[in-house]
């Protein structure tokens, strides 16, 4: 019958853009690399990946962000060649035999709305705060305003490396709101004004204020000598030495143009400066 | 040949079996061959229709399959009455996450249910064809918007003017009950348009001809009369409400408390699979997969509250 | 007294039916600023590079390619696995089917699958289709367990379309000595075509604006998927995970704006075959 | 009314034809509800038979029963021996499809397919074997012709069929039943929804395939049972929820000059119904 041909063509045409689309971009791959961890580390590790598959035709690197526990187990078990991750190793996660890379350097900033008067915490003051111990900005010389905590989700490297320094470890107040992104984070503390969060230094911009902690503030300078007190190692984990492809990818992302261009556009600092 | 002349010197149509004017023997027995192709194409429509069916119970079993333990683990008692869910800490209690639910879902239903209903009493009882030829496609249209983009409307645009209007962070349920309550209404609009047009005309002219206003007789005997299919669609957008998780993650806040006013975060049934799920492993995996089970025998239950409604009208298939 | 009484039964009535226009003024309100906030913000990013380019760069700038690609492709393969199942299942409930606990066991559990949470049907299809029958992340997991949430749509909208056929079609048919099939197929089936198509565009058109259910069976990696095997972001992923991250909401309001446009195509064309359907049958 | 019969012969004695239906003890049951019960009847072959009663007297439901059309209403029964040519149409095995091939219905409402004119009338040939389009053209028009509908449309065979006026329509339904040469043509109140002229065309094609096909005709227009019929077979429900019987079965001039019931006189005299 006439008309019910039409349907079965319509349909099979919907699948043959599909199927002709794809031919004309992704070619046939010879070497294929898997990178899956941090979510903060998503952003470097595309963005490298894609320059690094630009430059080299024929590889094919495919980046998930999973978070960095998920980064670590996969490198451990082999179903991903590099593991990235932006905590440091857990205790029976060092005997898995990882080689460690450091590729960045990731400092933390407190961030508050700009009309908040509140310039400087120090870190029990930003402890106090994260745990609800303290619950109104009047209690740390701001305005009679309660506070509005926003928390990042659990696989996020940043809030684990926030736990670590500035909690030593101790709880999170569980009624904290909890977003899966920085740039969630910086945009409700921009339009909220009793409200505060914590964000990497580089993603921090006019729409919010990053708060001094024990009077230093952060900066490059801060952060690149040590003193500003909540920064954090990006890492690269791998199963043995570095090898191959593997290799040549972690060498490109250590290699000055993607430190300058890649990882400061990602809002963190350059290895090469600090550690050198 | 002229019209009506009998057909003697006519060459006999050539037809598959010999059918001469006078008709032949006996009538004939169903040939084997139609017989068997009807038998065999009834079976194989059969069959696709019980791939619903297997549907079903292919999810019961898969989705059982991995969330049983943490019910073997715990017992239903101490996962469903559980109060505190804290994964890193082995805590899996979902109640704060089943009461989220149904208040966020409640509030919704709040909002959404009598703005449906009105959309729908206004579709067909008060429009006029032209505006109801404008109206109508909106209500087809809202239904059509994926949630992720009633979601992500919600967090760039609603939640910026919660949070100034009424303080706070701007997540929280008044938030989730104004998207919800929004991406119910088609839901619940169509249904209820359906269920005052079969409400037979002469009831209305009825109405009319005693002297009813437009909205007594809507009121009086309009809704009464499709009471039954009000209230399924109701359920069917409870349903929706409580099965929703884009729209609902962006704005809700994911806290995994019971929050102490409705302008503070918090954590639901959907959003703890979304948010958690990209992370987590063993139990809390586990858990995850039992959270989903709770999801959908709550839907079952509703599913099932409708066929014993319209059963109890008497009304057959 | 019995002035008053008219007076006041006009005032309700006036009022009622000023609620009941607000009601309808707030809905179709609403569609308006969901509509005109995505267009006015998306606009601007809507240009042939954000449609045909790779996204790169740390915060996915450029174009979203791959996930128009992952979406028609997931989309046009679930309609595919569903339509055929579907339509044959809604033949037999509306033509062969006897009123007895078959059918209602079968009507009850289309009903059930229909009112599925989007999140326990995308579980349902990482356990059964990526990790059970070892699919990995792909489009054909991702179009299995979308064709299971498709399925009710598809069997109600043509179930609706083959009883809307008047009864004396079929009856035209049998009486010159049609078997059930040859009426179904010659009869039923054509006539109800139109409906039936209307009803697959529409489900295509929540097919594509699923998130939950594809985002755990195709993955999140950037791809454009050119074998069923292949995983992919589809759009309303890459909206979600641009939202949540919060940085890059030019490409964000753009995707949104984009998968508004498709699901408004879909809607359109759907519209349209009814309509044409409407003048033919006349 | 009276008059009117008087140019019928009474003498014509009609030839005494072979019967083409028996029915014995016929019952049928909307399921627990005895719809029709004890129906005896004898439908003669190359013959008109009308079947008259007031409205819901079930006289079309027994004239889907010869041709098992009750058959797609689920839930009803039928019993007793409806013979055709002598064999039982609800005997085991029998192909309910061959013997509405046999036996064509014509139905209140015109139902052309949604199809051209072509399309309707070659439907049925086309069901059942025939492909070559010179034989689809030959019984086309012969069938069109012999529905006596063919100068009408010969020239617009392509149009939809739903174009045509009611009354076209249904002589198109005639013809698309012509065309798989039934034995037999049942017609529920064929005219009871067309024009006069229409009216007046069926009827006078009725007379013309009478020689050939036995035709059985339900209708509430005595005037019309009386034109157009040779035998009438009266049926009355007469009391609301009990079964319909057939009252009485003759001749048509002798059932409406001489009527051997009460309940047929006051029926055709007009005192109720």
């Amino acid at each position: 019958m006439r008309r019910r041909s039409r349907v079965v063509l319509l349909l099979a045409g919907l699948v043959a853009l599909a199927m002709t689309a794809g031919c004309s971009v992704g070619g046939p791959a010879q070497q294929k690399l898997t990178v899956t961890g941090s979510t903060t580390i998503l952003p470097i590790a595309e963005a490298s990946a894609d320059m690094y598959q630009a430059a080299h035709p024929g590889t094919r690197i495919l980046v998930a962000g999973v978070g960095s526990s998920q980064g670590i187990e996969s490198v451990s078990q082999g179903t991903s060649d590099i593991g990235t991750s932006s905590r440091e190793l857990a205790p029976e996660e060092k005997k898995l035999g990882l080689v460690d890379t450091k590729i960045a350097l990731d400092a933390i900033a407190v961030i508050v709305n700009p009309s908040n008067p509140v310039r400087a915490l120090t870190m029990q003051q930003a402890a106090a705060i994260f745990e609800r111990r303290i619950t109104n900005w009047s209690q740390v010389g701001g305005h009679d305003m309660p506070i509005g905590l926003v928390n990042r989700d659990e696989a996020s490297g940043t809030r684990d490396a926030f736990s670590k320094i500035v909690l030593k470890g101790r709880d999170f107040d569980r009624t904290a709101a909890v977003l899966p992104g920085t740039g969630q984070v910086r945009a409700v503390v921009t339009e909220s004004p009793g409200a505060v969060g914590f964000i990497s230094l580089g993603f921090v911009d006019r729409g919010v204020k990053a708060v001094a902690i024990d009077r230093i503030r952060p900066t490059e300078a801060t952060v690149a000598d040590g003193t500003y007190p909540i920064s954090r190692v990006l890492h690269f984990f791998t199963k043995g030495q570095p090898k191959g492809l593997a290799k040549a990818y972690i060498d490109f992302v250590l290699s000055t143009p993607v430190q300058d261009a890649v990882v400061r556009d990602a809002g963190f600092l350059p290895i090469d400066k600090a550690l050198k | 040949m002229s019209a009506g002349s009998p057909r003697e010197g006519q060459a006999q149509a050539p037809a598959p079996q010999d059918r001469g004017p006078a008709g032949n023997g006996g009538l004939s027995r169903i040939s084997r061959a139609t017989h068997l192709k009807e038998a065999l194409l009834r079976n194989a429509f059969l069959v696709c229709a019980c791939v619903a069916v297997a549907g079903v119970t292919l999810i019961f079993v898969f989705v059982g399959y991995q969330g049983w333990p943490i019910f073997a683990k715990l017992g239903i008692g101490e996962f469903l009455g559980g109060r505190v869910w804290y994964p890193t800490k082995g805590l899996f209690g979902i109640l704060t996450l089943v009461v989220n639910s149904l208040l966020a879902m409640a509030g919704g239903l709040v909002l959404g249910a009598p703005l449906a209903v009105g959309t729908a009493v206004f579709l067909s009882e008060v429009a006029s064809p032209r505006v109801r030829e404008v109206t109508r496609p909106a209500v087809e249209l809202l239904a059509g918007i994926p949630s992720v983009v009633y979601g992500f409307f919600g967090l760039v645009l609603l939640r910026p003017i919660i949070a100034r209007v009424f303080g706070g962070l701007g997540f929280g349920l008044f938030t989730v009950w104004v998207i919800l309550g929004v991406m119910i209404v088609p839901t619940i609009a169509t249904l209820t348009e359906d269920a005052l047009r079969s409400v037979p005309e002469g009831i209305r002219e009825a109405s009319y001809a005693m002297g009813a206003t437009k909205w007594q007789t809507i009121w009086r005997v309009l809704l009464p009369a499709a009471r039954i299919g009000i209230i399924d669609a109701v359920i069917l957008g409870m349903g929706r409400a409580i099965g929703e998780t884009m729209a609902v993650v962006m704005i809700a806040g994911n806290a995994p408390v019971i929050p102490d006013s409705i302008f503070k975060p918090f954590l639901t049934l959907t959003t703890v699979i979304v948010m958690d799920m990209p992370y987590a492993s063993g139990d809390h995996r586990t858990a995850l997969f039992g959270v989903a089970i709770v999801l959908f025998v709550i839907s079952m239950i509703f599913v099932a509250s409708i066929r014993v409604i319209s059963r109890s009208r008497g009304e057959g298939d | 007294m019995r002035s008053l009484e008219r007076v006041d039964k006009r005032l309700t009535n006036g009022l009622a039916l000023g609620v009941i226009w607000l009601a309808a003024i707030t809905t179709v309100a609403a569609l308006g600023a969901i509509l005109l906030y995505v267009v006015v913000n998306g606009i601007g990013s809507l240009t042939p590079a954000f449609i045909f380019t790779w996204p790169h760069g740390v915060n996915m700038e450029g174009g979203i390619w791959p996930t128009i690609q992952s979406t028609v492709y997931v989309t046009a393969l679930a309609m595919l696995i569903t339509t055929p199942v579907a339509v044959l299942a809604a033949v037999y409930l509306a033509e062969y089917a006897v009123q007895g606990r078959l059918v209602r066991t079968i009507r009850f559990a289309a009903d059930s699958l229909a009112s599925v949470p989007s999140i326990v049907m995308g579980l349902f299809g990482l356990a059964a289709f990526v990790e059970g029958a070892g699919l990995k992340f792909s489009v054909l997991a991702a179009a299995l367990a979308l064709s299971f949430l498709l399925l009710p749509i598809v069997m109600r909208t043509t179930e609706e379309a083959i009883r809307s056929v008047p009864r004396y079609a079929r009856w035209g048919s049998y009486g010159l000595g049609a078997t059930k099939w040859q009426t179904v197929s010659r009869i039923v089936l054509p006539s109800a075509t139109p409906r039936i198509t209307t009803g697959v565009i529409l489900a295509a058109g929540r097919a594509a604006g699923e998130t939950a259910v594809v985002i755990y069976t195709m993955g999140t990696m950037i791809n454009a998927p050119l074998f069923p095997s292949d995983g992919g972001r589809t759009m309303p992923v890459h909206l979600m995970l641009l939202a949540q991250d919060g940085i890059n909401l030019h490409a964000a309001y753009g995707t949104a704006l984009v998968l508004v446009l498709m699901v408004l195509a879909f809607n359109i064309v759907a519209r349209w075959v009814s309509r044409r359907n409407r003048s033919m049958q006349g | 009314m009276t008059d009117k019969l008087a140019s019928q012969d009474p003498g014509d004695v009609l030839s005494a034809g072979a019967d083409k239906f028996t029915v014995d003890g016929l019952d049928f049951f909307y399921g627990a509800f005895n719809a029709l019960s004890g129906i005896d009847v004898r439908i003669k072959e190359h013959a008109v038979t009308a079947f008259i009663g007031p409205s819901g007297c079930g006289k079309s439901t027994f004239l889907r029963c010869l041709n098992r059309m009750n058959d797609l209403i689920p839930g009803t029964r039928c019993e007793g021996k409806v013979r055709l040519d002598g064999h039982d149409v609800y005997g085991p095995g029998v192909d309910p499809a061959d013997l509405r091939r046999r036996v064509g219905m014509i139905f209140q409402q015109p139902n052309p397919f949604p199809m051209t004119i072509y399309d309707n009338v070659a439907y049925g040939p086309r069901l059942h074997g025939m492909r070559k389009r010179a034989d689809l053209d030959a019984v086309v028009e012969e069938s069109l012709k012999r529905a006596n509908v063919w100068k009408e449309v010969k020239d617009i065979l392509g149009r939809g069929g739903l174009t045509l006026s009611g009354g076209q329509q249904q002589r198109l339904c005639i013809a698309r039943v012509l065309a798989v040469e039934p034995e037999v043509l049942l017609m529920d109140e064929p005219c009871s929804a067309i024009d006069p002229t229409s009216v007046q065309k069926v009827e006078d094609l009725m007379a013309e395939l009478k020689d050939r096909i036995t035709i059985v005709i339900v209708t509430h227009n005595m005037q019309q049972a009386a034109r157009v019929s040779d035998y009438t077979a009266f049926f009355l429900q007469e009391l609301a929820g009990e079964a319909a019987h057939l009252i009485e079965f003759d001749r048509t001039a002798t059932l409406f000059t001489t009527p051997r019931d009460r309940r047929t006189e006051d029926y055709i005299t007009g005192r109720f119904g």
